[in-house]
């Protein structure tokens, strides 16, 4: 694990730090060891990622307004009378590295228009659709390559 | 006045959805739906004590009832379901009831006397009785911190956090005395999902834990709050089957279960040899005696609930014999 | 009320819609999947309106971050248990409900 | 303002009333689970909202708790409550 | 009556609630259970009660006691579902010997 990474991360464990006490500066005689004891069981839990931070400022614009998109597309078929649903289970084919490149893209899925992933297997994902009639695949493929340029990797090609 | 109104019916609503959910709770057939409708209910309450003024109280209430009953009575069902092996968790429910007997009348005429008596009796107190929240404010200054729950917690009553702790481990103890019940299915091992939904709120959790052990000085929080927010860490650690290791459990996991009480007792013994009185903190040095008090504590808190949740000692029997 | 406020109370508004629609979504969709579409998605973005109207009113930027560390827990651990319960309900032969 | 804010409160809370269905009718485990989830979200809006009337910063750690511990239940329920075989039938039940 | 006796009124009832379900139910779990619903109902009363002190602040000792209460009970109910446990790993059931059936 790079020793940027790390500081990173100890950057990130005092700004949560900070956010919580009210930028109270009184509060570090705890706050320092808080950190570094969070630090410590982050970096034996947690394996090293490289994500490519700049690319954060264009992922987060994407995946608010998705899902936003995706919360205006449920709250549209739940309150409809008619509600306009055809659901199915789909298979998508990962070209993502395994570990948390697939992680995030699980858990970006399940909260973007339409889909809910169910399962995580070895490069495969199952997305459970809630229109199988949209074009949901374009969507997909779409968030994949977003997740791959984050994590500053690329996708495989079969 | 229309905020007086809505904040009424506000309340009004709270109440009865907690007494239609305990009601629910007790009365239905279904083991699982009854503790999904506990967890509901634990919810409930702390709104409820955030209506009332007491947020310290929300804390306690959010940490322990949003995270360790519903896990530990999930858990034991489950448990409990293995060892019947005729139903699944889901589905469990209890024996068919036998129409309602005489005792059950009895108590049917007895109960709404109590409760109309007890009501009565509530609802004739004077709207106004101080009790002893003058006498922490005038003694507040002394105590070495400024949220008059900590102040009382830790140095007016402080032989009460003291007995409460070593309470905690009695109840350890207890469980620890029944010896593994019940032999545990291995865990499965856990989803990549789950794996890192935990390794990210791990740190978090511990984060929060110590903010909560400094705010409890000014403000809503302390060694209790946190205590329980560091004991779920532990159990989302164990729920994804990372146990610690035989070594762990040994001696440093004993250290750290009486190290609380310890220094509660070292202090208390301190204090009687210099001021003559049980856990009479120095007003001058009373802030860092609470500090390095509620570290502790929340250290000791922690290990317990989450050793609680470990239940019988079966991971050391194994290492040991 | 000033500007600000009629913003706040918009979106204040908007959430709760989105809050109802995600309760509407869980007694009116057919089986735990779709359920699952509707809580995840509806209750996210409901809180994500009312983070952000709160946050108009919040006293100083670290309440915000803290408005918005709320946000984000939520948004993990929501995400995170829909698909373990999604799991779960597959690997037990849940099977999807079809028109 | 303060009424707005407690007009949501009352307004969340009822749509949670609403949602104890769920937990009521099943059919599955699952469902009853995701219902008390939905429980922990709702109740961190109701939450930030309270702290917004009464002004008191201190609610929003209580959200915050809530927030962070909302999973620890649904965990239990999935890594060892959840029994091994749901009844698929009554999915198909609850159709009609 | 102020917010305060309401929410005393809510206990009395949490209090008998929990209490019936203690005596009629057998099952151990549902016992615990009731044991919890009836702690609250207690606690609630408290904090209910701590509310009339006439000022802005309510009495903190009260408080105090409930926080402390809390983190009993839920150690409590530990140690009581190990109970349950263990003696329906010897019985095979998780209820107490009804009279009647011996």
């Amino acid at each position: 694990m790079s020793g940027l990474s790390i500081l990173l991360r100890g950057i990130l464990f005092s700004l949560i730090w900070w956010l919580l006490t009210d930028g109270d500066t009184a509060s570090w005689w705890i706050g320092v060891p808080a950190v570094a004891l969070a630090l410590i069981i982050n970096i034996a839990l947690l394996p090293s990622s490289n994500l490519v931070w700049h690319e954060f400022l264009i992922f987060v614009p994407f995946f608010l307004l998705r899902s936003l998109l995706g919360g205006v597309d449920v709250a549209r078929r739940a309150i409809d009378p008619r509600m306009p649903i055809a659901p199915a289970l789909f298979e998508y084919p990962l070209r993502l590295p395994a570990g948390m490149p697939q992680v995030f893209m699980a858990n970006t899925v399940s909260l973007l228009p339409g889909t809910l992933s169910a399962e995580l297997c070895t490069n495969c994902l199952k997305v459970h659709v809630l229109d199988s009639r949209g074009g949901f695949l374009a969507e997909l493929e779409a968030v994949e390559q977003r997740v791959a340029r984050l994590f500053g990797t690329s996708l495989k090609t079969f | 006045m229309e905020t007086m109104m809505v904040a009424w019916m506000l309340d009004s609503l709270l109440g009865l959805g907690l007494l239609w959910l305990a009601w629910r709770c007790l009365a239905c057939p279904n083991l699982f739906k009854a503790i999904v409708l506990f967890v509901a209910f634990g919810l409930l309450m702390a709104l409820a004590w955030v209506r009332l003024e007491a947020p310290d109280v929300a804390l306690a209430e959010a940490a322990i009832g949003a995270g360790l009953t519903g896990a530990l009575l999930m858990v034991a069902l489950a448990q409990l379901q293995s060892i019947e092996t005729n139903g699944d968790a889901a589905g469990a429910t209890e024996k068919e009831e036998r129409g309602i007997r005489p005792l059950q009348w009895l108590l049917l005429i007895v109960l709404p006397l109590i409760a109309t008596g007890l009501g009565y009796i509530i609802l004739s107190f004077p709207p106004d009785a101080p009790g002893l929240s003058t006498a922490v404010a005038t003694h507040l200054e002394a105590s070495g911190v400024s949220n008059p729950v900590t102040a009382v917690l830790l140095n007016f009553r402080g032989y009460d956090t003291l007995l409460e702790l070593i309470v905690l481990l009695l109840a350890l103890l207890g469980v620890w005395s029944l010896g593994g019940t019940v032999p545990q299915q291995a865990a499965t091992p856990a989803p990549l999902v789950l794996e890192t939904l935990t390794r990210l709120l791990v740190p978090v959790l511990i984060l929060t834990a110590a903010y909560l052990l400094w705010v409890g000085a000014h403000a809503p929080g302390g060694a209790f709050q946190a205590g329980s927010v560091l004991a779920a860490a532990g159990v989302l650690l164990l729920l994804i089957g990372r146990h610690p290791r035989a070594a762990l459990m040994a001696l440093p996991l004993r250290l750290i279960l009486v190290l609380g009480p310890a220094t509660f007792l070292v202090i208390a013994v301190v204090t009687m040899l210099i001021e003559d009185a049980l856990l009479k903190l120095p007003p001058e040095h009373a802030g860092k005696l609470i500090l390095l008090l509620e570290t502790t504590a929340m250290l000791s808190i922690g290990a317990t609930l989450a050793a609680l949740f470990l239940g019988g000692r079966r991971h050391t029997d194994k290492e040991h014999s | 009320m000033t500007l600000i406020d009629y913003l706040t109370a918009a979106l204040l508004l908007a959430g709760a819609i989105f809050f109802f629609a995600g309760t509407v979504g869980l007694l009116r969709f057919p089986d735990v999947y779709t359920r699952l579409h509707a809580l995840t998605k509806a209750d996210n973005v409901g809180l994500g309106l009312m983070v952000v109207a709160l946050a108009i009113q919040a006293e100083s930027w670290t309440a915000v971050g803290k408005l918005l560390l709320i946000w984000l827990l939520v948004m993990l651990a929501g995400a995170s248990v829909a698909h373990l319960v999604a799991r779960g309900a597959l690997r037990r032969g849940v099977r999807p409900w079809k028109q | 303002m303060q009424t707005l804010y407690l007009t949501l409160a009352l307004f969340l809370l009822l749509t949670l009333g609403a949602g104890m269905w769920r937990v009521l009718r099943g059919p599955t485990a699952a469902d009853r689970m995701l219902a008390a989830q939905l429980f922990g979200t709702t109740a961190v809006a109701v939450l930030l909202l309270l702290s917004q009337a009464s002004g008191n910063a201190a609610l929003r750690d209580v959200a915050l708790v809530f927030a962070l511990l909302a999973a620890v239940t649904a965990v239990a329920f999935v890594q060892r409550a959840w029994p091994e075989q749901e009844q698929p039938q009554e999915t198909e039940r609850d159709v009609d | 009556m102020s917010i305060a006796h309401l929410y005393a009124l809510v206990s009395v009832g949490l209090i008998s609630l929990g209490l019936y379900a203690l005596i009629v139910h057998a099952h151990l779990l549902r016992k615990i259970l009731a044991i919890n619903v009836m702690g609250s109902g207690i606690f609630l009363l408290l904090v209910a009660l701590a509310q009339r002190t006439g000022t802005a602040l309510p009495d903190p000792v009260p408080h105090a006691m409930v926080i402390t209460g809390i983190v009993v009970a839920v150690s409590a109910t530990a140690l009581a579902l190990t109970l349950m446990l263990k003696l329906s790993a010897q019985t095979g059931c998780a209820e107490l010997p009804d009279k009647e059936d011996e």
